[in-house]
């Protein structure tokens, strides 16, 4: 054993430190732009009505605090995005299997909370969307031929 | 045993652990989840379309606006003093050019969504001077572009606002308006230097 | 999280200052390991000393080693560290003409200078002729110009071009180098020259 | 000291640059800087005109106050510290007593000459381009580490005299 000790007393820390990285859950994985992906194409925005044609019922996350909740496609929870991180939150999260869908008035909390989770490892999380043409502008650029300016 | 031997065995047993270890060159987020997350709720990460009418009013240079829509949405128009990275590229491109800077990022698109995705990245990447735009362009039209003064009186402070925005929608009229050629050099002025990463022997 | 000097408002007076610190245990270690005398360092080539190997490639082994698991322990951003760009002739070329005058002058420029500040006045000779080669190449680089910009590849990395994972190709890299050390030391008690390295 | 030991030794120091700086350690580098100073020094309408030298003029600045010039006034410091403490302080021609000292010191000044040429070819000598090259897994440092020792054993035969 001791013929060993120098070579065990630099690799044993090491292999530790790289274990307890490994394994802490609660931090982003690797690979930032592979979760992001669906974000790219637009296919992590759902609809009211897309919400059926799921293959399992999903689990509605309304994240804004004391929300009315909407109609009863799946099962529904409130969790406040401040409180998205308490452990209690991450466990119901992480228990359930299916889909996970944010809802919240405001889409830049859900937009957040999206990249947020993604990062962290969850697959098939959505965003309930009531148009998809929230990044189309709604209006139209008059431009204006009569000035010149000077540059 | 000799030094030789002990080092062979110390290399080899690291070896073999970082065979095991995913080290892609690909980047991933290095803030602690729970730190960004209070960070980005925070209303201090959020700019009004006024808050930015009133920087490119003042032609402000602490503050970067970056347009993340398409390279084709960009060309036709854009916010004054805006650079273009589309967010289809954001992730393939080294931010480190673009956001390791003095000057505060300022990302907006059409809408919430992808900017509010584009905050998470950079800031969890550790570039703390990264900002949104609320409501992006939409929110944009909606004040500054569309904005009327309708009313009998009007406060000092309420003045204050429809001038910052009749002159941001003059300006933003203006140079959108210019053909083509002229806009491109303008925003070729406007491009960041790409920082190279320094070393060798040269 | 490193490389330190990228944070921003990194003051540049710091930055040089790490630089002379980087350069004192740069000195340090090459005197240390032997390098301020020429011929152990030729000796390599002669097989009565392999030096130059054993420190050559523990310490890139130890660097890479040691910055993948700062990597992966989120402490040092690879992304950011220079990886030296790839012009195909140039590194052939300039190459074979610095084996050809390792082998003349018996150092490489870091040993020289390492050498110089004991007191060898061969490494003072060798140092003045580095100074008149930098000269000469900048002398001669309008007509060399195609040759040392030409075949640009970038900055590739080796596990890139073999298909392979850092980590692997670190593994492999150290099963070739343990090999190495153990053929040179069978090398050193074949060609055994006391008379010169014993005196180091 | 032990090869082994200073080699890790060596390793650590191009492991804390690679940390603190985001960069490797170099040599040839150095020296360039200093000579292109000397020749900004002596002939600035010359440096101004050359292809080579005006890029280091351009901001204004003394190309002396370089990261890479530091790191030889460090290695000098460096090894003289070393030196000093392995009590090898001591002014001397190393040579193989089969030849002259003007011979030794003849092939030291060519042999200088013959790698900072080369090194400013392949941008980097043994330490910038082959160590520190290696270090990142850059296919350049290889390349360069198997063309200078694959030379100098080529070339070796014909040198013999001068060392063993």
């Amino acid at each position: 054993m001791k013929r060993y000790s120098i070579v065990l007393a630099l690799v044993i820390p090491l292999l530790v430190m790289v274990l307890i990285k490994s394994f802490t859950t609660g931090h982003f994985r690797s690979d930032a732009s592979k979760w992001a992906e669906s974000s790219i194409n637009q296919t992590n925005l759902i609809m009211q009505e897309q919400l059926k044609s799921l293959e399992e019922k999903p689990l509605m996350v309304i994240l804004d605090e004391g929300k009315a909740i909407p109609d009863e496609v799946g099962e529904t929870v409130n969790i406040p995005a401040r409180t998205l991180l308490e452990k209690d939150n991450q466990k119901k999260l992480r228990a359930h299997t299916g889909s996970i869908v944010l809802v919240s008035a405001d889409p830049a909390i859900s937009a957040k909370i999206w990249m947020l989770l993604s990062q962290m490892g969850y697959k098939k999380l959505y965003i309930l969307t009531d148009s998809t043409d929230n990044e189309v502008l709604k209006y139209k650029f008059r431009p204006d031929t009569g000035t010149v300016p000077e540059l | 045993m000799n030094t030789r031997q002990n080092l062979s065995a110390i290399l080899v047993l690291l070896g073999i652990i970082l065979a095991f270890l995913p080290l892609s060159g690909k980047y991933s987020l290095r803030e602690k989840p729970d730190k960004l997350l209070s960070e980005v709720l925070d209303e201090k990460t959020c700019f009004t379309a006024d808050q930015v009418a009133r920087f490119v009013v003042t032609e402000d240079s602490t503050v970067q606006l970056i347009d993340l829509r398409s390279a084709e949405e960009f060309k036709r128009f854009s916010i004054p003093g805006a650079i273009n990275i589309p967010y289809n590229e954001l992730m393939a491109l080294d931010l480190e050019s673009y956001l390791n800077r003095d000057v505060r990022s300022i990302f907006y698109s059409n809408g919430d969504y992808q900017s509010g995705y584009a905050l998470i990245i950079a800031r969890g990447l550790g570039y703390k001077n990264c900002f949104v735009m609320k409501g992006g362009l939409n929110e944009w039209y909606n004040l500054v572009m569309n904005s009327r003064f309708s009313g009998e009186t009007i406060t000092a402070r309420e003045n204050a606002l429809f001038e910052t925005r009749t002159k941001a929608r003059r300006m933003f009229t203006e140079l959108n308006s210019m053909p083509d050629s002229l806009k491109a050099r303008y925003r070729e002025s406007k491009e960041i230097e790409r920082k190279k990463l320094d070393g060798g022997c040269e | 999280m490193g490389p330190i000097t990228s944070l921003p408002g990194f003051p540049a007076w710091l930055d040089l200052l790490i630089a002379f610190i980087i350069g004192i245990g740069f000195g340090f270690a090459l005197e240390q390991a032997g390098f301020s005398s020429s011929r152990k360092l030729a000796g390599m080539f002669y097989g009565y000393d392999t030096t130059v190997i054993k420190v050559f490639f523990t310490a890139a082994i130890v660097a890479l080693v040691g910055s993948q698991f700062l990597s992966y322990l989120g402490l040092l951003n690879l992304n950011l560290v220079f990886v030296n760009e790839y012009y195909v002739t140039a590194s052939i070329v300039g190459g074979v003409i610095m084996g050809a005058g390792f082998i003349m002058g018996g150092f490489c420029p870091g040993t020289g200078v390492s050498a110089l500040s004991i007191g060898k006045i061969d490494a003072l000779f060798y140092v003045l002729g580095g100074l008149t080669g930098a000269f000469l190449f900048a002398e001669t680089y309008p007509l060399i110009q195609p040759l040392a910009n030409g075949a640009y590849r970038g900055p590739v990395k080796i596990n890139e071009v073999l298909g392979l994972s850092p980590g692997l190709f670190t593994l492999l890299m150290i099963a070739a180098a343990v090999v190495m050390f153990w053929l040179a030391e069978l090398a050193e008690k074949k060609f055994a020259r006391p008379d010169i390295t014993d005196k180091i | 000291m032990n090869p082994y030991l200073a080699g890790t030794l060596l390793g650590l120091v191009l492991l804390f640059s690679m940390y603190l700086a985001g960069r490797g350690l170099g040599a040839s580098g150095g020296l360039k800087y200093c000579v292109v100073s000397i020749v900004g020094a002596i002939d600035k309408s010359h440096a101004d005109k050359s292809v080579y030298y005006n890029k280091y003029f351009e901001d204004g600045q003394n190309p002396i106050s370089n990261w890479l010039t530091l790191v030889i006034f460090g290695v000098l410091a460096g090894g003289f510290i070393s030196g000093a403490v392995s009590k090898r302080l001591k002014f001397k021609i190393e040579k193989s007593p089969k030849i002259s000292n003007f011979r030794r010191l003849f092939f030291a000044f060519t042999g200088g000459v013959f790698f900072v040429y080369g090194a400013q070819l392949a941008r980097g000598c043994t330490s910038g381009a082959a160590l520190s090259g290696m270090a990142v897994l850059s296919l350049a440092g290889f390349i360069t580490m198997m063309a200078i020792f694959g030379s100098a054993y080529a070339f070796a035969w014909f040198f013999r005299k001068n060392w063993i």
